[in-house]
């Protein structure tokens, strides 16, 4: 199991081929990538800027991961989030879940990013074409979404 | 430590409660009867305009002791960091 | 939305690139990826032979996808699905959803696997380490887990 | 066409269904009294050993008609292709 925060992009196959390259006990890799979208319900967002609390971030995360590998049978798990200015199109979070078969990795990778969604201490910053900021307002679907795992 | 010494802390704040209060972090001497995060929450309410105004709506920011999240009514205990930022965005 | 039935294998990173790349309106991509492992219930697997019926696999395929367009907001949707002899840690499957938020491209990528494991016309043929093969049987959880979508 | 004339017509065999019977594709002229897909198959198992054994349990084997899959029961009708194969073990 694996965690990080960059500042960098990130390769899909990249962090896959790192993750589980060469094993033959993987069946079913899911990867999940959150990208900057150029509108946010009707707001054009020209650019987000994610801040963090270093090293908390880092431990919910492992903590997120390791409640995932209790819970279902995973063979690997990554989780990548970038922190800084982003703009849209850009990558914003990598989850991979690994594991013998389709369900299991389907689920935890589900249930790693509605915990990452949550728990980790990440904040995002709109900035509007117009200039103009705003923080993003959290929102309750991720609490009922986080709290089906429950 | 006797128990009316005060206590050296370090607090941290994150995303609009940083904006609003006007400061990432700061050491501050946390008064012996200042227990739980609540009650620090109230006693930095009376510490100028900013602080006021980021705890307005004191349910809706979130704390964490020494890197773990916890509820309003924590014991702050021997943590020497405390953190207080709104509720998560990331994902 | 797109279907494909190859012998070659793929990449995760350009096939997701080719899908979406420059769009800014996809925020959730979800990509699952099934992988031929060495060992099928104690059994140790040395290659995996996949047949399939040309056309009816690319029409069924196309149908599913249709289905889970039809279902969720999917902005962009691929099924590519190998044919050959395959051997331990190989790539079979791909399958990619992008949308705007996460629980749709999850849910959708869940039931294209589903779908795809139920309807599309493969076969695996295993050929173990001793050099006997077999017919992978289908399993009923598979007709159950694409039960769950009716 | 009169209703007792045969047809023709493409039956395809996949996986153990095209091994046991040892044949990939085959051109056959229908009887006009076999006008479903499960009549179509107590026709075939009377062709030979290995088409009998291929049916051996007939509700195991599934049949698509020109590319769609379809219950025993389905009516032929004017199919130019009849497929047979085990239950689909892909992705």
């Amino acid at each position: 199991m694996s965690v990080r925060v960059q500042t960098e992009d990130f390769d899909l196959s990249a962090e896959t081929e790192k993750l589980i390259g060469g094993r033959r006990d993987v069946g079913a890799i899911v990867t999940f990538t959150g990208k900057v979208r150029g509108d946010d319900d009707g707001r054009e967002v020209s650019t987000l800027t994610l801040e963090h609390y270093p090293e908390m971030t880092e431990a919910e995360m492992a903590r997120i991961e390791q409640e995932a590998m209790q819970r279902w049978p995973l063979q690997a798990v990554l989780m990548l989030h970038r922190v800084g200015e982003l703009k849209a199109g850009d990558n914003i979070v990598l989850v991979i879940a690994a594991s013998a078969h389709r369900q299991a990795a389907f689920e935890a990778a589900s249930f790693l990013m509605d915990y990452l969604k949550t728990r980790a201490p990440f904040w995002k910053k709109e900035t509007g074409a117009d200039g103009s900021s705003t923080w993003v307002e959290a929102r309750a679907e991720d609490d009922d979404a986080a709290d089906r795992w429950r | 430590m006797s128990a009316d010494a005060t206590r050296r802390v370090r607090l941290l704040y994150f995303a609009w409660v940083r904006e609003k209060i006007g400061l990432a972090t700061e050491d501050v001497d946390l008064p012996p009867d200042v227990a739980t995060v609540e009650a620090l929450v109230a006693w930095l309410k009376q510490r100028g305009e900013g602080y006021d105004e980021a705890f307005a709506r004191p349910q809706v920011v979130r704390a964490a002791l020494d890197k773990v999240h916890v509820k309003p009514s924590a014991a702050i205990g021997a943590a020497r960091e405390i953190a207080f930022f709104p509720p998560v965005t990331g994902g």
